[in-house]
């Protein structure tokens, strides 16, 4: 149980505002229900994390001969649904966004307390139909679910994984509203949308895509469910239903949902550059607008995963040109942040590490997307490990690099310990290499041609496998790290004051970890956003 | 919400104004997630309409038009009764909130009532997608084989729109019973207010839905 | 370079091929450039400006803290402009393969549950095979049986969906002799690993051999669309000389016909699969909609084995043989210009006759 | 904070729900005699504009857009606006399948 040790002399705090499983389990303090995600989402990060290694085990050597084709199949769906749906896409809103969007704008909870627990134990419904799934057999659609295979072809736990991928999709939809509403209408008097931090902006946007995508994506698996139950004909072509159909409306969500994961973490990436280059982000505005941007253009691009999918041909140009224009916001971003560093006085503690590790990984990320973004290119890199580097760039090496860096960020104020200084770094370098050991030759994999979701192939692709293999243990280890040391520094950590990092916006001027009503009255803002000034405290790590 | 009527703001806001936006803001945000919801089956409509307009035109005319314009009617006057019912409790008329949202809760059983009438008749004429799917007297010259998409899609919606009316009568239940106790007054009436927005845009996918579905072509093979 | 344990680049193998690869250098160049920039930038400034004192505040940029508007327009506009050549570049690659050239060399491909099933227009089928000459074009018109399936030759750059109920088409011309891998890369089910093959590119003479030699004995497709047109039955109502119930065949192919309803549509491959499989779709005009659906009774292969059959019935001066006694065999087709490099010789398909 | 209505809810006219209503009852009937006739394409014309008229309608009035703030009629205006994004750039497939003559482009 997370109570603090220290006897309670200090004043109460929402970890120690009550004890018990009773107390926990029907909180409606956002406080209590981000840490209630925090335990869950790092839960199924390890069994996602543990399917990615059976993956990377198999492809060591080109026959395969670890795993019998189609449990290597279950493997590498099983590890897509685990790791998108429950872990990337519920990560950072739900954890960070949920801690931390009412004290930073001087709220005392979200709109909808009650929403919030219902949309956690939402969560834990899906979750659990996914761990039946995961125990009873596993399904082999792969996370994308193609008809006609998913719906006609495929005999494994379908109708189970879809069921608690749409309850799962409903705990992400009642988070978006929550931060909406709560970002519209409980903002402190003085705090205009410009003063807001940029957090505040990424996860805004990212709850504008939740709100108009999730639904989508339920109602399409509605309708797989419908034709495997029914038989209706919707999917399959000898019914005269047409599978390409169902391309659009997955992917009208689904790449949506790539910008509901990278989002929180350019989100969580412009509070720290700006906090330890300690100056103002370098055209705040334009930063804020173009995560806004994103949102609205990522409903526009979703074509680009249908080039050569029989789509029409006059609609991939429309789609290509459409995925140029969205990718312009996310360079601004990168310019942006690179900018804030000019002339500021820059620190390296952990936090600052896995924000740098994020603008060089998510850059990579980016520029490969607009490999895919060519027609021509697409081509012959659609379906190939190219594909799979691409968005592990953006995904592990953006989302998570953000994830990390936020947590490290927060922590102190969450838990208000401190975790060891070097012991962090070293993690953060040991992702950094162990990521790029394993996603970078997966690009030049791409190229030669070697096909996604194979478990064999020729032996020419091994030596990059096993590079891109070896990778993947450093970086499962890298991983394991922070793990164990931020759980060490609940018990051992040093108390962090309640501003370790001499960081601006309104959580760092309430007690860590803070009490459950986060202010005694509420605050009335009179400053612009991130007015940094001398800082009296000596600056830890 | 205690039941002695006086609003109860909760601990986390500055005002019962601010509150009531909240809860407002929150219930479009909502409608919105449904709009999309029922969008995603609207767009398959759309596609299958576009490829097989015979056989939708063919299965279309198979459905009791009349059935479908009386619940168009019956619902249109549950969004009046409704209305009705909000526009009692912003004046403070307990026993007019009372009133219309029996009427409401009575019309909208009608509806359901009439939707099990035409489910029954396709389950009895052998429409419904699965199994024994065979539509009676179908017109030769048009392929059957595309029926199925029809009345699958016909029966995602209408079912789609039947489950919402189904959980909306059973909220109305429990306000029924709460604005019998005396709990909402001119003060603080929010549920009642949310509750009508989700009403009415049940209503609005309905004014959709009969056009698309029945009206398709009345006459085709007549 | 072809190192054999650490290759960089598949062979290149096709007329897009050097295309494709020209435009992945010109990216793979914009990115490093951007990567390895903003890297260095970041590595300076953080070296350059770090943190000295803890009491140390940067002097803000100018009066509204940090932000230059003509420096926001510039790291917009150029990747702009940059990403639009990208977009341009591979749109016009894409649009040149998407248009099969008149004179290509058509070979059907069947995908089914993890395996290839090619038929060439002589008769000779394969299975995870497929042998072509060098220096022609060939034309492929792919389907499949169940699931959807990706016909891929990384050597050629191109990849196409086969999709279950239509036809797809893809192009390429191999300008190199020699073998190279065909993959299944659309996630197909237990096998899709398994569901490989090899695409053997010959020389014209060796093709020549193979296709006489290792084919030799089967009826060219067109003459087993014949006999089928008469299994089924189709030649009851499709009579030659247009008198009976239905639409006559002879010189359809690749003509505008005009529907019940107004709609005039050009019958190619997809609209007599269609007209086959779901007669009553497209009715043509002046004709009663009657035909039954041929929907299980021919497999894939009959069905290409038909649209052969009706394509060689193609043009109105060769219809006067009764159809069945069509003999499309070997001697008319067009001897095959040497191993010359052939760069776009117009080679006479076997269908059009003069 | 963004408040701004004096009075939190506005109190409509019964008159207006009555009009309201009757327009709704009218509309319904007509669509419905319309759709007898046989315009050709024209009747989904029709029947869509009718029903979109009389979306409108309630959203307006039964459901308070008229007299809501700002963010309410933004936030159904998008809700619009995304639907027809679904639709229309969906459309853009679907409708140029057959422009380039070649199957599956």
């Amino acid at each position: 149980m997370l109570t603090a040790t220290k006897p309670p002399e200090k004043s109460t705090n929402y970890l120690t505002d009550g004890y018990g499983l009773k107390s926990w389990l029907l909180t409606s303090d956002h406080k209590r229900i981000a840490i209630l995600y925090l335990i869950s989402i790092t839960f199924f990060f390890f069994i996602g994390g543990i399917f990615a290694a059976m993956i990377r085990l198999e492809l060591a050597t080109p026959d395969g001969g670890l795993l019998e084709s189609d449990v290597y199949n279950k493997m590498f769906t099983m590890h897509g649904i685990v790791m998108i749906f429950f872990f990337l896409i519920p990560s950072i809103p739900a954890t960070l966004g949920n801690f931390l969007i009412p004290p930073m704008i001087g709220a005392k909870d979200l709109a909808f307390p009650k929403i919030n627990l219902l949309s956690w134990y939402i969560y834990v419904v899906g979750g659990i139909f996914t761990l039946y799934v995961l125990i009873t057999g596993g399904v082999d659609t792969g996370w994308t679910f193609y008809t006609p295979f998913s719906t006609s072809y495929s005999n494994t736990k379908v109708m189970a994984a879809a069921v608690g991928i749409f309850i799962a999709g409903f705990s992400s939809i009642l988070t978006g509203l929550n931060f909406i509403v709560t970002i519209h209408r409980m903002r402190a008097p003085g705090l205009s949308w410009f003063r807001l931090p940029l957090f505040v902006w990424a996860n805004y946007a990212t709850a504008m895509i939740q709100i108009l995508g999730t639904p989508v994506v339920a109602v399409t698996i509605l309708l797989v469910a419908m034709e495997r139950g029914l038989h209706i004909g919707i999917f399959d072509p000898a019914l005269g239903g047409d599978p390409v159909l169902f391309q659009h409306l997955f992917w009208f969500y689904s790449h949506p949902a790539v910008y509901i994961m990278i989002l929180p973490s350019m989100g969580v990436i412009s509070e720290i550059i700006s906090t330890f280059s300690r100056r103002k982000p370098f055209g705040y505005t334009f930063i804020a607008f173009s995560s806004v941007a994103i949102a609205v253009f990522g409903f526009l691009v979703w074509g680009h995963h249908l080039f050569v999918s029989s789509q029409s041909v006059y609609a991939g140009m429309v789609f290509s040109v459409l995925s140029y224009i969205v990718a312009i916001p996310s360079a601004i971003k990168v310019f942006n942040w690179t900018a804030t560093l000019y002339k500021g006085s820059v620190t390296l503690s952990t936090p600052m590490l896995y924000a740098i590790g994020f603008i060089g990984l998510f850059t990579i990320g980016g520029l490969t997307g607009l490999f895919l973004a060519s027609l021509g290119m697409d081509v012959h890199l659609t379906d190939t490990y190219f594909v799979v580097a691409h968005f592990h760039y953006v995904m592990v090496g953006g989302a998570i690099m953000g994830y990390l860096s936020g947590l490290h960020f927060w922590w102190p104020k969450m838990t208000g310990k401190m975790y060891p200084v070097l012991w962090s770094k070293v993690a953060a370098v040991m992702v950094f290499l162990g990521f790029n050991l394993t996603f970078f030759p997966q690009f030049i994999l791409g190229y030669l041609g070697m096909p996604r979701r194979y478990h064999v192939y020729p032996p020419e692709f091994q030596v990059y496998n096993v590079l891109s293999s070896a990778g993947a243990t450093v970086l499962g280890l890298g991983y394991l790290i922070p793990f164990i040391y931020l759980m060490w520094s609940l018990k051992y950590g040093k108390d962090a004051g309640p501003n370790p990092w001499g960081a601006t916006g309104l959580e760092w001027q309430i007690p860590s970890p803070p009490p459950t009503a986060n202010f005694d009255v509420t605050p009335v803002v009179t400053v612009e956003a991130y007015e940094y000034h001398a800082q009296e405290v000596v600056e830890v790590g | 919400m205690d039941s002695h009527g006086t609003t109860v703001l909760r601990h986390h806001f500055e005002n019962e104004e601010q509150q009531k936006e909240a809860s407002s803001l929150g219930m479009w945000v909502f409608l919105l997630t449904e709009i999309m919801f029922f969008g995603g089956m609207f767009m398959a409509y759309l596609a299958y309409r576009q490829l097989y307009p015979d056989s939708f035109a063919a299965a279309s005319s198979k459905l009791d038009v009349t059935l479908g314009a009386m619940n168009t009617v019956v619902l249109i006057c549950s969004s009046l009764t409704m209305a009705m019912a909000v526009h009692s409790a912003a004046l403070g008329k307990q026993k007019m909130i009372v009133f219309y949202l029996v009427a409401t809760l009575f019309l909208g059983s009608v509806f359901l009532g009439i939707k099990t009438k035409e489910y029954h008749d396709k389950f009895v004429h052998h429409e419904v997608p699965g199994a024994d799917f065979h539509p009676e007297d179908w017109p030769k010259n048009v392929d059957m084989s595309h029926a199925s998409l029809y009345f699958g899609l016909y029966f995602g919606l209408t079912g789609l729109h039947a489950s919402h009316m189904i959980i909306g009568a059973g909220m109305l239940l429990f306000l029924i019973v709460k604005a019998h106790r005396g709990a909402y007054t001119a003060e603080w009436h929010t549920p009642v207010e949310m509750f009508g927005l989700y009403w009415h845009f049940v209503d609005i996918v309905w004014i959709f839905l009969f056009p698309l579905l029945y009206l398709i072509d009345p006459h085709f093979g007549k | 370079m072809d190192w054999k344990y650490l290759p960089i680049f598949p062979e290149s193998a096709s007329n897009f091929a050097p295309h494709v690869d020209a435009l992945y250098a010109y990216l793979v160049a914009v990115s490093a450039f951007f990567s390895i920039a903003i890297a260095v930038v970041i590595v300076a400034f953080a070296y350059k400006y770090q943190r000295k004192s803890d009491s140390e505040i940067p002097v803000p940029l100018n009066e509204h803290g940090a932000g230059s508007m003509l420096l926001e327009i510039t790291w917009s506009v150029i990747p702009l402009l940059l990403s639009l050549v990208m977009f341009g570049w591979g749109a016009i690659i894409f649009f040149n393969e998407s248009k099969p050239p008149a004179d290509a060399m058509e070979i059907w491909v069947t995908g089914k549950q993890w395996m290839w099933k090619i038929q060439h227009l002589e008769g000779t089928r394969e299975i995870n095979e497929l042998h072509i000459p060098v220096n022609r074009n060939i034309r492929l018109t792919l389907t499949s049986e169940d699931v959807i399936h990706d016909f891929f030759v990384p050597a050629f750059r191109t990849k196409t969906d086969v999709v279950p109920g239509r036809y797809t088409t893809e192009w390429f011309r191999p300008t190199k002799v020699g073998q190279y891998h065909l993959f299944c890369a659309e996630y197909c089910g237990t096998k899709h690993s398994g569901m490989v093959g090899t695409v053997y590119v010959m020389n014209a003479a060796d093709y020549e051999a193979w296709l006489t030699g290792g084919g030799a004995g089967t009826a060219p497709m067109a003459d087993k669309g014949a006999a089928l047109f008469q299994e089924l039955g189709c030649v009851t109502c499709h009579q030659a000389d247009g008198k009976g119930r239905s639409p006559k065949l002879a010189g359809l192919y690749g003509s505008r016909v005009e529907l019940k309803g107004g709609a005039v549509v050009t019958a190619d491959a997809s609209y007599i699969r269609e007209s086959i499989l779901n007669p009553l779709a497209k009715i043509v005009n002046g004709y009663e909609p009657i035909m039954p659906t041929f929907q299980g009774l021919a497999t894939e292969d009959q069905i290409q084995q038909l649209i052969e059959y009706v394509k060689s019935i193609g043009t109105k001066s060769n219809v006067a043989a009764s159809p069945g006694a069509e003999k499309a065999g070997p001697e008319q087709r067009i001897p095959l210009p040497g191993n010359a490099p052939a760069k776009g010789v117009p080679a006479k398909t076997p269908g059009a006759q003069q | 904070m963004a408040s701004h209505t004096d009075h939190s809810t506005h109190i409509v006219p019964v008159s207006t729900y009555i009009f309201v209503f009757l327009a709704l009852i009218v509309g319904t009937v007509v669509t419905w005699q319309v759709a007898l006739i046989d315009l050709g394409r024209f009747n989904v014309i029709v029947a869509l504009t009718i029903a979109v008229s009389k979306a409108t309608l309630v959203i307006l009035f039964f459901m308070h857009v008229k007299y809501s703030p700002r963010l309410t009629k933004l936030v159904v205006i998008s809700g619009v606006f995304w639907l027809i994004i679904l639709l229309s750039v969906t459309e853009t497939d679907l409708l140029t399948r057959t422009w380039m003559g070649v199957p599956g482009r």
